[in-house]
């Protein structure tokens, strides 16, 4: 968790304070808009001062992100965002550092670094804009995309499986993994909230629409008419139930294999054998087996899928230098170029 | 051993001479090399420690080098598996681990074979007659025995090594295996005694260092080595190579990986911050990466990234965030860093890159020297990106380029890269530990006024631009790799904002210049030859100019420490001789610099062996350019 | 599935066909010479000529390997191997690929590409050697240390959380997992074979001791008197006990959580609620439970974790190929050259 | 069109001339540069690569050049929105797409802003007058109008565009905003009026490939903006610009991109072996995989790997297995596949890599041109790492150079670098079809005989090594990064061998110096000046050292295409003038490598914009070096 700093700032910040001069260069109607404007709006809360946020991004549309956000911004280079960000939370960690990807930056040319930015348990925010394509280099095909999908680069279509972010991050040792979607401000932003109060790094995947490219990709989830059969939210301690009225379903998961239980309106969930959520298993099997939860048999969850308390990476790294001081003392260059064999010449 | 002691004990060894073999004459040298080898189990590379040690207490000046083989540990016996270590010392000046050991000590068939060419002629080979089995000889890959024939061109030493250490344990229950592994113990302690060297710290870092049984047994056989030499009929004289004159001082041995990791160790305290250090584990710069870790109380961050980019990238990271920043790596690992480095080109933050160069390319030859990242250096990444290069010419040197990297850097707002090598990286020499109160020391300062702040404002002289850190109220800004706007740092496709840029870039690398001491000469300031070096040949073409100069050849030495951006007097230099010589260990890279600069025909001498120059190669190029 | 070619051996190779002339270099008493010696036993059995068989590693001690395989072999850079792997692969088909990596070599510096090569489902056979520690560097630690080890380049440490290398593949959508042990020559012959008969990207753990540098990481599960109760086998069918008689103890994994089910020794398993393993559930949800298994509350899971049939990426590739031509005819360069608009001039 | 159809089109117009605007007068120009630029959204693109065909179709030599935006879709109406596309057509030779266009048309005002500058002063401008609106003048980020000012220096003509196309489709029943997206045909059936150019293949083109209604609509908006040509009383001529002599052939219109991508087809098809093509997106080098991938007929496997590391070593595994392997890539990316190019080079693996270079360093301008990749591609890599460097003169020249490519790097057994860049990649020029039957056709075959079989058993000429793949019974074989043995190709650590293959790789990349035909120069063949180009400038040197000659200088131009090694006879070439210019859209890299090796104190023009250097640039710079 960056340092809690509640108090420090005199007077409360508000979106305008986040925004910079610079001219917003996303397509008409690119999903990015309404996730920026979702950033601005929910960093004011945090009561932290503007100049201890900073963005870090690789290469690509959404990786333009910093460039529009009023604090210190680092526009990076393709996929290694990551590893930036470790180093400024490593030397800094009272900075609240913000890492910006695709799905192109973050999985593809940059799979290995996120991988170990979330296995390190830093204490970053992980933004990973999910528009199964890249975008910015016109229109070629990301690890995300559907298999079959054509595009520039593969015209005959995909042959290459999709990766699930949620499941990468979760075989990666996160602690926390949510999924949220571009349009739905309410949940992005609760969110955000969430992904900032963890302490550790809160891998934040974001479904959004490329229209240019990959126009409705996520439709089923983004449209508000079918959002209540596509989307499954995640409640914790609620029991894992989505449809509307009158075509109410759960999930249980059993021997570790989720399956639907269809329910009438006036079931009780629970009692109908449909799992409760539990986002704070110490095991990440659970996250694991709704990770795997997608259409066309199943819907998608988007909330918190698992949140668990380990100490961070940059705290662990200070504990060491503050152990080895307290042990040791306070290096002394005179003391370490003296140490071990020497001898004089007079 | 602290410091005290260690003066005391060199006191007592040059203020009342007690050589203990009086009974035995003694001749007096004025240098010797030798070279240890074994098996890489035999414990080797702690004899040549123990050795060096206590030769630098016996006062001479001294130049060690070891040398692994690639493997972890390959088959005992087999020629793959030998493990050597050299040391020269002298009563005068050392510069090398000399061209040839005058005595080969050599643990089993397989240490002999592999080292035995390297032998000058006539030398003394002190050999472990119990490892001189039919089944090791054959592992070493003798067909025959080779000793009938090796004893008419040396002066072979056959003793019953292994027999010997276990009669000197017999009493301490110790089983064979165990016993026998002392027996480097006695080699130790035979050449102590043949060459007059102080027993009395490796006895006292034995006792401090093993557990008792081990700690008697180990003790036993250096002695029982040390009597050796003297009972045995075998030795008939022992030498004496008394102490160099030496600049008073506190000394110590170091190689140029600890010297380098000090020297960063150094820039942190100079300059009051804290070093943060991204690294990938690879040989042989490895141990740069042990050695800083294990100073946490410095406050020292070191981070093992994932992969070299990695490395790179959050050591990046880490100069964002103001904190000295340092990567240290070998050549296939800075290639794959050079994308991050051209984001600290254009983003101006400061960064050191530490390459240990290796014998290349791809995987090449890991643990074998070589000079040949120069040209990727200065022109390994894409488009047009100007840094920095320093290289250091000897171990101890290692600790200052450190400082120096560090100040520029921050100074100009740059990374800087530093050549080390291989050889460097392993061959030690005594080292006059610095007046730590007598280093330069400023801390730095970053920028905080809000007030007319542009991240791209630079300053006028150096053309740095400010270093203005997150978490510094009123300075938010954004940087990136997209070329910036001059001054504002906004993102700017405008074409002669480019060039703009671009030449500012060229502009304050080039100025550094003014940063470069004049050049000194080792010989004539003009004449006949000039050589040229860098890096860490210095001390084998310093020797080879001496020595011809010493012989009446006229013929002089410059070594470069800045390869980019050259020293000013540079070209100057150059016009005042008629012939240049650039030796590297390359296939030519420095020459092509000097060429292209200066359109002066220099000359090349190269050697891509993975091995450091000899001086006689040295003396014999030299020799043919002032003849012809 | 590399081509079955039964029958185009003239004459059944041996184990000594397998050697080289070359020096194995491993130090004395490392794993790696049990693993060299049962992939040398077991190849002849799959009646594919040795001309047919290529070994691709990266770098580190377990990367010297295809230098003993008298195969075609390829040494190639660090990290890289499955990448050079995949380029073969897609070449020739008809080639069995294998790709020998280490901890550090294959999820350290290459853990992008063994993510992507799995993800692809490239008909290769992946051995990852994990000794929990970079042997040929000397020491230091890997992604899969533990937490709190001290070695070269942490001497106060690691504070890294340990990578598993299982829930790794699987949550790169591997078709095949598996997990073997250095010393246990029968079940890793038996993973080595199935492995190969898997039409698709396969991809195998192999614990592995280094006794030069973390000697003893895996002891529990080497030593055959420790083995019954710090492993649990997995056989495709069987319920998920293990331990000694008298001290049988199965598992169940209920709403996404394992939990361990004390076994009187005449319990009939399934009847007392034990899991039964399946490793051709389509979901991957039941194989990230058994992933997560391990100690010290749980024994760990050695055998096949996963094996699901979905096309291999050179298959699908090849296809494109051959739709193509079907489609369109085979392409000839004048008739390319004279695609689109032209005009003459005379 | 076919082809039988595209030779009617120009037969009927060559055979025939119909000028159908009888009615007005024309003049006969000899070239004319016409740019066309608008929002990204506003079809630019579309619109000039119509006018291209149509022109190629009226017979006149061309050159053309898109100017795309950063972004994808910026903002409408912004500066950063703006996409332009610049065509120049001749009856005489054309080599570039011309300094300054002679007229502009611009869509809206920020197209006006972002172009102005470039027009040729008294240049006809052609606006959409409904698009001054004040906030699309305060989008383009002008305070005040410019018009009153422009209508001074230029030909300014204002037509209501948007009205008009809205009023030709007015029966259509199409929404306003639909109507007005055909506004482009507008324009270029305007500028064919004018500069009476055939419609009839554009018709066609309209017919085939928009669903009915919006191809209505798009045929009667570009007859429209004819028709208004031939009636407006605003113009009061139109313009005739001749066919130009041109070679007897079948043409097309090719950018550098199509050409690398089917010059790579053709290697497949000529030498029998099917092409793996393993890349990763990065502009401007993208449309080479794009196109490759639409060609699966072929048996060509594209492969879009994670990152450009795995595209050079998935390239490099096919390359083992039998393939021609290719990668194409950009700066960042080339700097990325160097570890992997590396062991390609140690492993003696037949590999091409096409860098289509762009201005940088780091993300730089991705979408601009430069030629600063060149000492990268020389010296990138870590250690002494030999490569051949190739690079294309003309976008048509990107088909011949890619056979070259792959011929040398099988023959010699060795990766090839091919340098564009993102001149080439984008500008496009008419090229005439080879006769593929005349193309050289040998199938590669691969060594196959065990008997005597050593995997680095060199040939004796060329010192390649075999090409002995996978599957082959008999020769199973390793290979790796480590140093091999020479013959054997078996790990060696001994000194002596790496000094050999060392010697050895650089003998064999310097021995393909004899496959380079002997240098041609345009001009005399000494004398006062020589200008050294390469790449991509070649049409702008080329018309500047014409230019000067045509006014009496006495210059003359060499076009290098071979890079490394360096033609034999090119030390010669270079000592036959007094003066030596190098042009380069670098600080200064070619002139590096040839004062280096010939010690001529050749002069640097250098240029990092982002652009390509204009005519006018490159004569002043040749006039005042033949003045002084
Ligand atoms: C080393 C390198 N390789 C390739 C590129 C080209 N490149 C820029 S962004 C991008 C993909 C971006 O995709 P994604 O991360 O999904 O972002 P999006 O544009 O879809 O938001 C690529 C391939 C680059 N800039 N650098
Ligand atoms: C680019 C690059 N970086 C670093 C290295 C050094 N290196 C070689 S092997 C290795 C780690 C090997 O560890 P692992 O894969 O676990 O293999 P092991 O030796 O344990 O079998 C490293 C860091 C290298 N060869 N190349
Ligand atoms: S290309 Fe797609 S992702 Fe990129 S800015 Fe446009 S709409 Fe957004
Ligand atoms: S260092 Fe460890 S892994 Fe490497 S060969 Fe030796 S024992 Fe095996
Ligand atoms: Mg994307
Ligand atoms: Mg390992």
């Amino acid at each position: 968790m960056s340092e809690p700093a509640v108090g420090t700032v005199e007077t409360k910040l508000t979106k305008k304070d986040f925004e910079t001069d610079q001219e917003v260069r996303w397509c008409p109607g690119c999903g990015d808009y309404s996730v920026l404007a979702n950033v601005q709006r929910v960093l004011p809360e945090f009561g932290i001062p503007r100049e201890r946020f900073v963005f870090v991004s690789g290469i690509g549309c959404s990786s333009r992100f910093p460039y529009y956000m009023n604090t210190y911004g680092f526009h990076t280079i393709h996929g290694r965002a990551p590893a930036f960000a470790t180093g400024i939370k490593l030397a800094r960690p009272e900075l609240s550092v913000w890492i910006v990807t695709g799905d192109g930056d973050g999985l593809s040319i940059g799979g290995n670094h996120l991988l170990h930015v979330i296995r390190r348990n830093v204490d970053v925010q992980i933004l990973l804009f999910n528009n199964r394509i890249y975008g910015l280099t016109k229109g070629q095909y990301s690890p995300t995309s559907q298999l079959g999908m054509k595009n520039k680069s593969m015209p005959m279509g995909v042959i290459d499986y999709p990766l699930d972010p949620v499941a990468f991050a979760l075989g990666a040792g996160a602690t926390f993994v949510a999924r949220t979607v571009d349009v739905d401000s309410a949940g992005l932003q609760d969110v955000l909230r969430r992904a900032h109060a963890h302490p550790g790094a809160a891998f934040v995947e974001i479904l959004q629409n490329c229209p240019v490219y990959n126009d409705g990709v996520w439709e089923a989830i983004e449209d508000r008419r079918t959002r209540v059969e596509a989307g499954l939210p995640l409640i914790h301690g609620e029991p894992l139930v989505f449809g509307a009225k009158g075509r109410r379903r759960g999930i249980r998961i059993e021997h570790g294999t989720p399956r639907l239980i269809a329910l009438a309106d006036e079931d009780d969930p629970v009692a109908a054998g449909v799992t409760v959520h539990d986002e704070r298993h110490e095991s990440p099997a659970y996250a694991m087996a709704l990770a795997t939860l997608a259409p066309p048999d199943f819907p998608i969850p988007t909330g918190v899928f698992r949140a668990a308390e380990r100490p961070s990476y940059e705290r662990l790294l200070d504990e060491q230098v503050t152990t080895a001081v307290r042990e040791r003392g306070p290096g002394t260059l005179e003391g370490l170029l003296h140490s071990g064999d020497t001898w004089s010449v007079e | 051993m602290n410091k005290a002691q260690a003066s005391a004990d060199r006191a007592s060894k040059t203020q009342h001479p007690q050589n203990p073999n009086e009974r035995k004459p003694h001749e007096r040298l004025e240098r010797v090399a030798i070279r240890f080898a074994g098996d890489s189990g035999d414990g080797m590379q702690l004899t040549g420690t123990k050795f060096t040690e206590s030769t630098a207490l016996a006062g001479n000046d001294l130049s060690t080098l070891p040398d692994f083989p690639a493997e972890i540990r390959a088959p005992a016996g087999t020629l793959a598996g030998v493990s050597g270590f050299q040391i020269h010392f002298s009563s005068t000046d050392v510069r090398t681990p000399a061209d040839q050991p005058d005595v080969l000590v050599a643990m089993n068939p397989a240490a002999l074979r592999a080292n035995l060419a390297d032998v000058r002629l006539g030398g003394m080979l002190v050999l472990n007659a119990d490892a001189f089995t039919e089944k090791n000889l054959e592992r070493a890959g003798y067909r025959e025995d080779p000793l009938p024939d090796v004893r008419e061109r040396y002066r072979v030493v056959e003793i019953p090594l292994t027999k010997l250490t276990i009669a000197a344990v017999a009493d301490l229950g110790l089983s064979q295996r165990e016993a026998t592994r002392s027996k480097n113990f006695f080699a130790l302690g035979l050449m102590y005694w043949l060459y007059g060297r102080p027993v009395e710290s490796t006895l006292r870092w034995i006792a401090s260092r093993f557990p008792d049984d081990v700690g008697e047994a180990n003790r036993r056989v250096l002695m029982a080595g040390y009597h050796f030499g003297e009972t045995s009929e075998l030795f008939p004289v022992s030498f004496e190579v008394p102490p160099a004159k030496i600049e008073p001082g506190v000394y110590r041995n170091i190689t140029g990986n600890t010297a380098l990791a000090w020297g960063a160790v150094a820039a942190s305290t100079q300059m009051g911050r804290p070093l943060f250090v991204g690294a990938y584990p690879i040989t042989p710069a490895s141990e740069i990466l042990h050695e800083l870790a294990k100073h946490r109380n410095f406050g020292i961050k070191t981070f093992q990234a994932e992969d070299e980019i990695a490395a790179a990238a959050a050591a990046i990271g880490a100069a964002f965030a103001g904190h000295l920043a340092l990567t240290v790596t070998s050549g296939p690992g800075f290639l794959l860093k050079q994308e991050a480095l051209n984001l600290a080109v254009v983003a101006e933050l400061p960064l050191v890159l530490v390459d240990v160069q290796r014998a290349g390319p791809s995987t090449g030859l890991p643990t074998k020297t070589e000079q040949a990242d120069l040209l990727m250096a200065l022109y390994g990444r894409s488009s047009d990106s100007p840094m920095p290069v320093l290289a250091p010419a000897t171990p101890g040197e290692c600790f200052s380029i450190m400082l120096e990297a560090f100040r520029l850097a921050v100074k100009y707002m740059t990374p800087v890269v530093v050549l080390s090598d291989g050889y460097l990286a392993n061959s030690a020499e005594p080292w006059r530990i610095p007046d730590t109160a007598a280093l330069p020391r400023s801390v730095v300062s970053y920028h905080t006024e809000p007030a007319g702040f542009a991240p791209y404002h630079r300053a006028a002289e150096t053309l740095a631009r400010p270093w203005a850190i997150p978490g510094t109220p009123g300075l938010e800004h954004r940087i990136g790799g997209l070329e910036k706007q001059d001054g504002s740092g906004n993102v700017s496709y405008l074409p002669d904002n480019h060039q703009r840029m671009t030449d500012l870039r060229h502009q304050k690398v080039a100025g550094m210049a003014r940063d470069i001491p004049p050049l000194e000469l080792r010989g004539a300031a003009s004449g006949r030859l000039l050589v040229v070096g860098w890096g860490g040949t210095h001390g084998a073409i310093a020797t080879a100019v001496d020595e011809t100069r010493a012989d009446g050849g006229e013929v002089a030495h410059l070594h470069l420490r800045h390869l980019n951006p050259l020293p000013s007097d540079l070209g100057d230099v150059l016009g005042r001789f008629e012939r240049v010589l650039v030796p590297e260990l390359n296939t030519g890279q420095l020459v092509r610099v000097l060429r292209d600069r200066y359109l002066v025909d220099a000359q090349s001498l190269t050697k891509v062996q993975g091995q450091p120059f000899r001086i006689a190669e040295l003396r014999s190029a030299i020799a043919r350019l002032l003849e012809d």
